[in-house]
């Protein structure tokens, strides 16, 4: 099993949540983040004070799901949430050893 | 001059420019947290720039010495001649200037209630430009129609006791202008566009009910029975626009909720306002329901016509403003106010006449004008923000600002 | 008529009005986030509701013509024959409709006070059928016993100024007997029950602070000393209230807190109600010292009995009200207010007799009648959320909408 | 006695508190979450704490008999004295207790103010003590010399409405004072110390106008020609105040800033302060202006100077204290307020010369007072609080609270 | 090492906090994240406009412990985060390579 | 590749982005989480009732890099986010499979 975490712009998370769904990918959890790279953030005034905010709010998408749905999936979140401008986000592949579902104690593919 | 009445007016000065404050919470409260600094700007500067506005010509036109029936003269430009003397026909027992200040709060407020109509998509500058060419083409001849000495509205007989002309239906006829003109926002109808933070905008929605008792029971100008008998009718529609709202809430979508309470209550508030001075406390109850009533269906026709009248200000103030000046022309009676006439229920039917006309005069007037100057000042700047700034927010992009820091 | 009084009186009867926003505020802020709106619109819907009551039948029953000492006629009903000649006995300077809405604002708070004991845990639709009761069978009959033309516990010469019986004492004690037969929440003195915003609950209380002045300084009824006094009285009790109660909170628990700060003029403003317009400042200053301690006590002793009186109405309207009855008994002085009679402090023991009379009468008569009215509630539709919508909370179980969205 | 003119003033007396609460959510809203509600219960506090002194020896000290003309004697220890019949001099038309209270607003918002000036790095204990002292060391004393009968600086014969010395100018200099001595927050100048919540700063802005018009219009004293110019006149210039400020942020950072219209809105209203009674619309107008780039220019000194002055108290009342002072030299007339004197522009270049000598003294004797006071209570106490606390936030370390729990 | 990382209902947070302390765990880290799954989200109304809200509220627990205890701390979290209906939650295991304690560099098992 | 997981407190963050920066690491997402552990959390008092909170705000610091350059990461981390005081929080570090920009779809070492 994997873990696909992808880090990508706010407004694009209800296309991806759907484009997976449509794959039968079943679950996901997403978190907010913010995000430090090539976008620039903005600048801030206050009272005069002036400071450059370099963090961009993002959304993480957790998905844990079968190595062989992996690129699928990974084809999909990109489809859905690319717009072709900077700080569309990336996303990671790590390796999951064991999931369980609490509600029945179900583990591997059962669980997800 | 009456110390009682000096002290009244002022009072209710201060209420009703408290609403204005009360109405940034209202609307920020309902727009995504990426746009709550923007929009509570917008109803915050437009208490600075139309009150220069009303003290350099906005007073001098909508009260000046009257040209025609139309328009004020520029005499009083610069509040020339605006003493504290009381004026004679305005308000005998307070200070003229006194009425000028009480008169600016009601200017002041009208554009920003436009504000919800374009909120999370204009530009600061344009905006600016906007709402004081509209304070000064719009709302000061209308404000001159109806109140004026000598506007022709007024003279014709039309009923309206706190604004149903010149504030809530020419506010709400313009944002139907600047919702169609301005274009619904990104993911208006696919994405969720739910309020940020709706106990602020019931923080709003009280301090406007609070302040409405200096709108509507201020505006018989003096502390006596007509003010008591507006102030009364003003608290009981807004409670039962309340009610009627969610009731209408709970048949259709199941439950009653929160916005809706508050939602009903100004519906209510702003439907009664050309009546309060003319009407009974039964009279008034009838009247909040129907504005519940009304005005839920008015905003659910949003949807159904599909513009982005993103805070509803077509759906409550314009449907309430035509709502509020029929009623007046029904339960209107001289039994309440001496000074008022009779309407349908009471066997003038003529007065139901005289409404409509106001109404049909103001919502073509209002809305040939607003979209005219919309257009213009589109043309010369562009009133929309580009799609970029639209989804990182007007706080950001507009203001360099963000609300929230937690 | 007085221009003098009838402002005053409008603005109080807004001011008090506006005690029941900032109720819902200071309430709200001290539940979980998921229950935000729900507390909030428990608040704000009695304001619609109640008032409608109120000049359906509530005004007529507490304020109508006599019936034997103990209840008002349905004569008035829908405000029929209430108009704007001043009445003869309640306020003769001022229209009596102001009169009416003046006291409807405090028919307003009363049962909105009791949600703070339910809080998180009733049904929406019984919550309203509840308060409807509840206004018609305690707060209109107790209403009418004290300050009715022709009420025994006036005529027995109690001293209530501004609201220790029919506002105070009666929804502490109702406030009991909800939260006895509702039960705990779930997680009562195991989890954290944090509050959500503590901010929203200090402006709160500022906005009941505010207002209170008009609660018990308008409650003189005309624009003179007695108002003065009252307004004095009020804030002078408020402040030595807060020290108080933060003292207690640096002697037991270590630490000042701002929450306590705001319980303890609270408690200070609700304790020196009855009293308002009968003492001096230095008694007023004691009143609210004693006040900030009793209260203090007054909600330990919840965490003591185990009871879930969520928000405190209790241990703050409840202890309140009982002290602020008995210290009137003690600093009352007719060298404050000639209409009101000495305390024991001033040489006269019999008052505090009679406000004990008073006490015991309104703790059982509210305990009795509140509690049935709830049994009966329950028993009819069920007055608890169920578990699973308890966990989610009201706001998106009773009013499918979410108070935040940042 | 006048009934409207103690309505005016009881309802003007509750406006300025509500000053104190709005001021608490301006300041609150610019600080860090974690130091929410220290922030709030500064101001919050200082409303109980200043009352209690104001009654037993404050207003005596400031208003009770004079001595030398530099101070009240103790005459009306604990309002000995103080009663309902209207004092002689200070106020005719209302109950001598009612003029007492109004007062008390005003001895309470000063020490507050100050509180911006050591935002998020102040115990509590000692800011108690020090807030006392100040209050009755610095405030008592100037409230005396400019307007207690008798007062030196009065007899002088300077002009100052409703608070350019006791109020502004004094609060902004001891907030200068208290900035040097605690010396900066850990990361000022390096990290981002962002305000965390604008639209609550936003909306104590709207309740401080608001209760401004009581503040300002109020000092009247009487509900006549002059509240209702000073009325005006506060308005106007809040709004120049506002559009200056906005106009400065658009040349020198690009945009403007809701912040900076709040900002703006208070520098000009606290700068027409002195001068509201004695100016018509259009000098309150410039006066505006000159409070929105003074005050702007201000703050920027901060900056350059490098004290942390936290929330700009110097800035904005300091230097809003000493235009104000001198712009009623100049801008003075007895056209508009016979009780007072020409300024400059009205050919009395004398009166500016007096204005110059108030706010020598002020700035003299309130720097030396408050840095002696200051360093007392440091050496005895510690101002500061710890450095591991100072990170953890004044709510959890000095009231074991946390603002939001969302 | 491993990291366990558990979705739960956040109402179950302190009992498996608790039960993870009794078993010798010194250390967690939380965060508040939304889920979507099988459970069902709930209905939101605005002035009429209706929005399905898919996502729900939960808490995300991170465990970075000695492979040998995973077993333990498995169970502990199955044991207090279960309420049998839906919604329950999930327990992932990731593998990790390396931990320092910041303070004082310790590595490895001692960083824990 | 590999992702750097570091738990630091609040106000260390600026530093730590700082030096990380300096290093050449292009890109970080951090989030807000709340840690227990061996620091103390703080009591909490509403009305007379008393809470302890265990759970402190901790800054939760994201990385993914090539392997390479996993060392002078973390020193950099460590010695930016040390205070020497107890809860200045841990360093993990997780196997990383596949990394993708979504912008360009680049992947590898090129998506970081
Ligand atoms: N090396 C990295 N490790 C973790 N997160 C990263 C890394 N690089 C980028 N990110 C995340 O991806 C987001 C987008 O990256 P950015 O460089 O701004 O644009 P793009 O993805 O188009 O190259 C960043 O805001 C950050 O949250
Ligand atoms: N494949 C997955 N990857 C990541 N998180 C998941 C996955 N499936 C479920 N979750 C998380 O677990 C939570 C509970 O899952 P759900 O299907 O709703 O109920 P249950 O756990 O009882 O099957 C979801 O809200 C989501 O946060
Ligand atoms: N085993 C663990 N798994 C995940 N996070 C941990 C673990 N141990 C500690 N943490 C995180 O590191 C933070 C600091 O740890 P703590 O024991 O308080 O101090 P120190 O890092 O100095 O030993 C905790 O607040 C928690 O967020």
């Amino acid at each position: 099993m994997k873990k696909i975490e992808a880090i990508i712009k706010p407004f694009r998370v209800d296309d991806v949540k759907k484009g997976l769904s449509n794959l039968g990918i079943k679950g996901m959890t997403v978190s907010e983040v913010r995000g430090f790279g090539r976008q620039r953030g903005h600048k801030e005034v206050y009272r005069g004070a002036e400071y450059q905010v370099d963090f961009v709010a993002k959304i993480k998408i957790e998905i844990v799901l079968e190595a062989s749905m992996v690129p699928d999936a990974m084809k999909v979140i990109q489809d859905q949430a690319r717009t072709g401008e900077i700080g569309d986000g990336k996303i990671f592949v790590i390796p999951v050893e064991q999931a369980v579902r609490i509600r029945t104690g179900e583990s591997g593919k059962e669980a997800l | 001059m009456d110390t009682g009445d000096t002290t009244f007016i002022l009072i209710c000065a201060a209420l009703v420019m408290l609403m204005t404050i009360g109405l940034a919470l209202f609307y920020a409260g309902m727009v995504r947290s990426k746009n709550a600094l923007g929009t509570i700007m917008q109803s915050f500067i437009i208490i600075a720039l139309i009150t220069v506005e009303w003290i350099l010509w906005g007073y001098s036109m909508a009260f000046g010495p009257d040209k025609w029936g139309v328009i004020g003269g520029l005499e009083w430009f610069g509040l020339r001649g605006v003493g504290m003397a009381p004026h004679s026909v305005y308000a005998t027992t307070i200070p003229h200037q006194v009425f000028m200040i009480y008169q600016c709060m009601f200017a002041v407020i009208t554009p920003a209630l436009i504000t919800g109509a374009f909120a999370e998509r204009m530009r600061f500058g344009p905006f600016l430009l906007f709402s004081l060419l509209w304070a000064t083409f719009v709302y000061n001849p209308l404000a001159h129609w109806i109140w004026g000495d000598g506007g022709w509205l007024g003279r014709l007989g039309v009923l309206d006791f706190a604004g149903g002309v010149a504030v809530h239906l020419s506010s709400g006829v313009a944002a139907l202008a600047a919702a169609i003109l301005l274009g619904k926002r990104e993911g208006f109808g696919t994405e969720e566009l739910r309020p940020h933070n709706l106990p602020m905008t019931l923080l709003g929605a009280g301090l406007l009910w609070f302040g409405w008792f200096g709108f509507n029971a201020g505006s018989a100008l003096a502390a006596g029975s007509l003010a008591g008998s507006a102030f009364v009718a003003t608290h009981v529609a807004g409670t039962t626009g309340a009610l009627a709202w969610i009731f209408m809430e709970w048949r259709v979508t199941g439950k009653a909720t929160t916005l809706g309470g508050a939602s009903g209550a100004i519906a209510g508030l702003a439907t009664v306002t050309p009546a309060a001075g003319f009407v009974g406390p039964i009279s008034a109850a009838i009247i909040g329901i129907l504005a519940g009533v009304g005005c839920y269906l008015g905003i659910m026709a949003k949807n159904r016509f599909g513009y982005d009248d993103s805070l509803d200000v077509v759906g409550i103030h314009g449907v309430g403003g035509v709502l509020g000046l029929l009623v007046t022309g029904l339960f209107a009676s001289v039994a309440i106010n001496p000074g008022g006439a009779d309407g349908l229920f009471y066997g003038n039917p003529a007065q139901l006449g005289i409404q409509c006309v106001a109404i049909g005069i103001t919502m073509i007037y209002t809305f040939v004008v607003s979209y005219i100057l919309l257009k213009v000042v589109d043309k010369l700047f562009g009133l929309r923000v580009e799609l970029r700034d639209e989804r990182s927010g007007l706080d950001i992009t507009q203001h360099e600002e963000t609300a929230y820091n937690f």
